[in-house]
């Protein structure tokens, strides 16, 4: 059959790519062919807009046990136990249906981890959204974290992080990034391989239905009216199924029956059977009429496209059938034989025993198509970098600054949101949510993981190379800051439309910069997952890489936390205040503008600081410690002391920035800087080791009283009762919320 | 002494209750699964938090009718002691093993935080080491926790002292602000008119080490060693 | 056969998702929605012989397992197809 | 005026809660009931002058609050008391 426009378009396939399907076939491709070819030539599974230039991120390490290519990366944690992690993106279904499509979001990540043969025992989650201002933006969020907190919490995983930023450009297309991360035997990861020929392959989990069918192409295409057509029925996910499945597959893996496993994910029973087979350098043939189906009268083109949740794929050994079958029926699971493993090669698909698809493996996985996009430098840039202090007026005083940052959205507490997580259960949690970067012991051993994922997408918009570069040393900086060693990172990169030579720029710029910071700090890139067209009507979120990094924590009993501990410490700033305000959260919030030059970045500087911060932690000399990021200095001093009931008095020198002055001083945020508290005692001891790790270290106040008091060069500006300030920061997100509450 | 935790599918602080039992009490424990028709042999039950069964129709309905259910009556009925934590409460109740039900918390959204309880009674199996009025800080996580039973149940309940655990301040005040879910007279915890089956919301297995933010919730598991070991809750083995 | 089975909170307990939806009509603007009370809705596909048949079924489940006495009621209806 | 909304999913849209019922239903010894869909199912006291005009009202009240539109859909009935 030859195709017309309109079925390519559909496809979101190119007349040339098609044409290249029609070259590797050596003939036109059956429709169920074309399907195929369709969900795994998207963006979303090829890759082909981003290859290029994930292939330069470092990938490996000492501690590098699974790199990029599995359905989970995996390092090294010591006494012979590996964390696998990743973290990825559901974007565009969040946008569609908030609650479903977090929830399945949350679903997806897990079973990429317990594929690997790893207990999940964390997750994480960074959301953007519009402003809380807007209500439908209120019952998206509403809905988004309730779908989270579904999912999670019913299967008992704890949410132990995350971020939570909101920005104008995310109105019509919210990011919905989630992070997993599993424990497992360093030597018991399991890899989804199909090999062996004549090993039957197995199909378990929840019957297939039409869900989701074009999910991949779908997640592989901007909004507009269009997308109407192109929605396909909403994935809903089953957290009971999944957590069966969850038991149950690690129950399979202490057998030795398994040859390989792979999720049903994105791009369904289509995706796992090329990708199984090309990793082990086989050939999957499997017959649709064998796949349970939820749903009368489905096509094999169907099937094959179906995004339904909770599926998994197994190949196990021949003779072991039964072993498996027992250990499902125990969960009232039932593991179906829907066909085997060959040597030739190839994924064949049979309905009812007649071939309706026989593709090569590599044309699906290796050999898909590669781009490398035309790129250019925004035009945008040259007038946004340009930020001159004068044009903006009066500054607010320092202490109405304080309290509008306080309530600004971006940096007030999260705690709505994550009161609705579970982040308890396990009994692992050793640093709950708002409390800095989270932290989980690792019962095996006594070390514990601290975790954290962050991008602030303004640096990223004003310079795409360093912005990604702050994003790494941001993330690596709050897990160092609870005494973790970043030892690997996964990322998820969330851009526009790539056709567009200025978003190609903006995400190359960005992956090189993620690369430098990643090798100046030794931090290997395992994994991640890449989120194109997240655009509305044309026009693009801001670029948000987002890092989320594994930190090692040697000694779970020496964990830091953000929150000074007790009066009559002495407060210690780590690291050096420059007058930058550049892409800062006082001037979006006060002045409504981004603009400006990010904050420079140091990256040697950056790995002395967090190796002090470690090493700091590891001794005891270090009480608390919180990193300057939105609202600087000044709003990390007020949020080191909520919690606490304890206030804190500092004096700091002023930087030069005209009537400015206290302003940039205050609220810049100069990249690299840390608050922490040490006992009186201790404080030279603090300031000997820095001054030898080459930190700049000054000691700026104390700890104690009912206020916060800050002043400039012995000059009082600010002078506030601490509950005052704590009632602010802590309602803040809530009062958006009074009104409207979920309807379940 | 050994523990027996019922595993039911879905059920998710299981292990959370095994490891409370076993690693921080040092004493015996198993899990049992739901399927299994013998407590082999345990002196205590705990039917642990979670989703069994997805919580899907209602928390716990689907859950009462598992085949070990019967074992967990029969124990219950010869005085064995019984805990129903959070989800396990509320099979409990669907169970009839403990009257009342739960309904959506009046916030409509789940909670997860740590919560201070009142001790009311301390003349049951799991509240036997504890001070009378004695404050615990203790997690919650639930999305429905709010207690509810007809007036004159609910009159009963406190008239026969079966009232256990109260939300309270941390100075052991019973006031609306400290009631995280709606529960009638701030109830987070009964026993049955024999008390020796005793359910609450909150989690005591969350909150058995100062490294994870308490060790509260130890009380309520060395209190069924005393109970135990004064002969009192005999079990029925 | 298709039964229908309406589960609802008994008039005495407080519905706690009812009375949001209430509000929050109200903020809506419609201030004429006097009272809402939400319960569960099931639609029961069964193999009965007859429609009577299919009701008490219907019945015996509603009553087993789809209401909790303690809180809720239940109404049934079979429409036969 | 008293106004009846049942919201279910639609057809295509997989019911996990239903599908779970179901089986224990057939573990019950219920294997006659084929099928279960779980919806929400509510009843609104509504001051209209006709049965029409609370029929109207209780449909917005649906579309705009009552269902979510991309997985549900809704029916109304009016019973004037
Ligand atoms: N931004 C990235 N950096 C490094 N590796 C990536 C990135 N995005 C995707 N990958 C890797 O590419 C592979 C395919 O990604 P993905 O399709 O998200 O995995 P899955 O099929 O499990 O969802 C994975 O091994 C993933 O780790
Ligand atoms: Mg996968």
């Amino acid at each position: 059959m030859t195709m017309d426009d309109q079925v390519l378009e559909r496809h979101g396939l190119t007349r040339d790519e098609y044409n290249r399907i029609v070259e590797m076939l050596g003939r036109e491709p059956t429709f169920t062919e074309l399907g195929i070819f369709s969900v795994m030539w998207s963006e979303h599974c090829s890759y082909k807009s981003s290859r290029v230039h994930l292939k330069t991120l470092p990938t490996t390490g000492r501690r590098v046990l699974q790199g990029p290519g599995e359905n989970a990366g995996a390092v090294d944690i010591g006494d012979g136990y590996a964390a696998v992690f990743k973290i990825e993106s559901h974007n565009h279904p969040s946008f569609i249906e908030p609650y479903q499509g977090a929830a399945t979001g949350v679903g997806g990540i897990i079973r990429d981890i317990f594929t690997m043969g790893a207990r999940p025992i964390a997750l994480l989650n960074s959301l953007r959204f519009g402003s809380l201002e807007d209500p439908l933006v209120r019952r998206t969020v509403s809905g988004v974290v309730a779908g989270i907190a579904g999912y999670g919490n019913s299967i008992g995983i704890p949410t132990v992080g995350g971020e939570i930023g909101f920005d104008d450009s995310y109105t019509g297309n919210p990011l919905v990034n989630v992070f997993c991360l599993g424990i497992s035997r360093a030597d018991d990861i399991i890899k989804g391989t199909a090999s062996g020929a004549g090993n039957p392959v197995y199909y378990v989990g929840a019957k297939t239905g039409r869900d989701g069918i074009h999910g991949a192409t779908m997640a592989s295409a901007e909004f507009d009216e269009k997308l109407e057509e192109k929605r396909p029925a909403v994935q809903v996910g089953d957290p009971f199924m999944e957590k069966l499945l969850l038991e149950a597959c690690l129950e399979v893996m202490q057998t030795d029956a398994l040859v390989g496993i792979q999720d049903m994910g994105a791009a369904g029973l289509t995706c796992s059977t090329c990708e199984m087979g090309s990793r082990g350098g086989a050939g999957v043939e499997i017959d649709v009429a064998n796949v349970p189906q939820r749903e009368t009268g489905m096509t094999p083109y169907e099937i094959m496209l179906s995004e339904s949740q909770e599926r998994m794929l197994l190949v196990v050994k021949k003779g072991r059938e039964h072993d498996v079958e027992r250990i499902f029926e125990k969960w009232d699971l039932h593991a179906v034989h829907i066909g085997q493993v060959t040597t030739d090669g190839k994924m064949r698909v049979k309905d009812r025993g007649e071939v309706v698809a026989e593709i090569p493996n590599p044309c699906l996985t290796d050999e898909a198509p590669v781009y490398r996009r035309p790129m250019q430098e925004p035009a945008y840039l040259r007038e946004a970098r340009r930020l001159s202090l004068d044009s903006l007026g009066q500054p607010l005083v320092a202490r109405d600054a304080l309290r509008a940052l306080l309530a600004a959205p971006n940096v007030a507490s999260k705690r709505w949101v994550y009161r609705q997580y579970d982040h308890m259960v396990r009994t692992n949690t050793l640093v709950v949510p708002g409390m800095g970067a989270g932290v989980v012991r690792v019962k095996e051993t006594h070390r514990a993981l601290a975790l954290s994922t962050d991008c602030n997408g303004r640096f990223v918009y004003l310079d795409p190379y360093r912005g990604a570069q702050l994003a790494v040393a941001e993330a690596s900086r709050n897990v160092a800051c609870a005494g973790g060693l970043p030892i690997g990172a996964t990322n998820c990169l969330n851009f526009g439309n790539p056709q567009k030579p200025e978003i190609m720029w903006q995400f190359a710029k960005a992956v090189e910069g993620m690369g430098a910071a990643c090798r100046a700090l030794d931090i290997p890139i395992t994994g991640g997952n890449v989120s194109l067209y997240n655009e509305t009507d044309g026009s693009a979120v801001l670029p948000t890489p987002v890092l989320g990094v594994v930190g090692l924590i040697e000694n779970a009993d020496r964990v830091v936390r953000r929150a000074f501990r007790e009066a009559g410490e002495v407060i210690v700033l780590l690291g050096e205040s420059r007058a930058e305000l550049g892409g800062s959260e006082y001037l979006h919030v006060v002045h409504g503008l981004i603009r400006g030059v990010p904050p420079a970045l140091d990256l040697e500087r950056e790995a002395a600081l967090q190796r002090l911060l470690v090493e700091g932690a590891a001794s005891g000399l270090i009480r608390s410690a919180h990193d300057c990021a939105e609202g600087g200095l000044a709003i990390t001093i007020a949020e080191s002391c909520f919690d606490t009931g304890l206030g804190a008095s500092i004096d700091v020198p002023g930087l030069e920035a005209g009537h400015f002055g206290d302003v940039v001083t205050l609220f810049g945020e100069s990249a690299s800087r840390v608050v922490v508290s040490v006992r009186a005692q201790q404080a030279a001891e603090l300031l000997a080791l820095a001054r030898k790790a080459g930190v700049p270290a000054a000691a700026i106040g104390t700890v104690g009283g009912g206020a916060v008091r800050m002043s400039i060069d012995g000059r009082s500006v600010i002078d506030a009762p601490l509950v005052e300030l704590e009632h602010l920061w802590s309602t803040s997100i809530e009062s958006f919320f009074e009104k409207q509450r979920a309807i379940a | 002494m050994k523990f027996a935790v019922v595993v039911f599918p879905g059920s998710n602080c299981d292990h959370d209750a095994y490891y409370a039992a076993q690693h921080v009490l040092g004493q015996d424990a198993e899990l049992i699964w739901h399927k299994d028709t013998s407590l082999k042999g345990a002196d205590v039950v705990v039917l642990p938090g979670g989703f069994a069964h997805g919580d899907y129709l209602r928390t716990g309905a689907i859950a009462r009718f598992s085949p070990i259910m019967q074992e967990v009556q029969r124990f219950a009925a010869g005085g064995g002691p019984v805990l129903g934590i959070c989800n396990g409460f509320q099979v409990l109740l669907e169970a009839g093993m403990l009257p009342g039900a739960m309904l959506r918390n009046t916030v409509l959204q789940f909670r997860c935080e740590h919560v201070y309880v009142r001790v009311e009674q301390t003349d049951t199996p799991f509240t036997a080491a504890c001070a009378p009025g004695q404050v615990l800080r203790i997690p919650i996580a639930h999305g429905e926790g709010n207690y509810y039973a007809e007036p004159d149940v609910v009159d009963r309940l406190e008239h026969n002292r079966q009232v256990i655990f109260r939300y309270a301040t941390v100075s052991g005040d019973v006031t609306p602000a400290a009631n995280p879910n709606g529960s009638l007279n701030n109830i987070a915890g009964i026993c049955n008119e024999t008390r020796n089956v005793v359910g609450l919301m909150p989690h005591p297995e969350r909150a058995c080490e100062l490294a994870v933010g308490s060790a509260d919730g130890l009380v309520l598991f060395e209190s069924v060693l005393k109970a135990l070991s004064h002969g009192a809750f005999a079990s029925a083995r | 056969m298709r039964a229908r089975v309406f589960v609802t909170l008994k008039p005495s307990v407080f519905d706690p998702q009812g009375t949001t939806v209430a509000e929050a009509l109200h903020t809506l603007g419609y201030s004429s929605v006097k009272n809402v009370r939400q319960g569960k809705y099931f639609e029961l596909d069964i193999d009965a012989g007859s429609a009577d048949e299919a009701k008490r079924l219907a019945g015996e489940a509603a009553g087993k397992l789809l209401a909790n006495p303690v809180i809720e009621s239940y109404r049934i209806e079979v429409d036969s197809q």
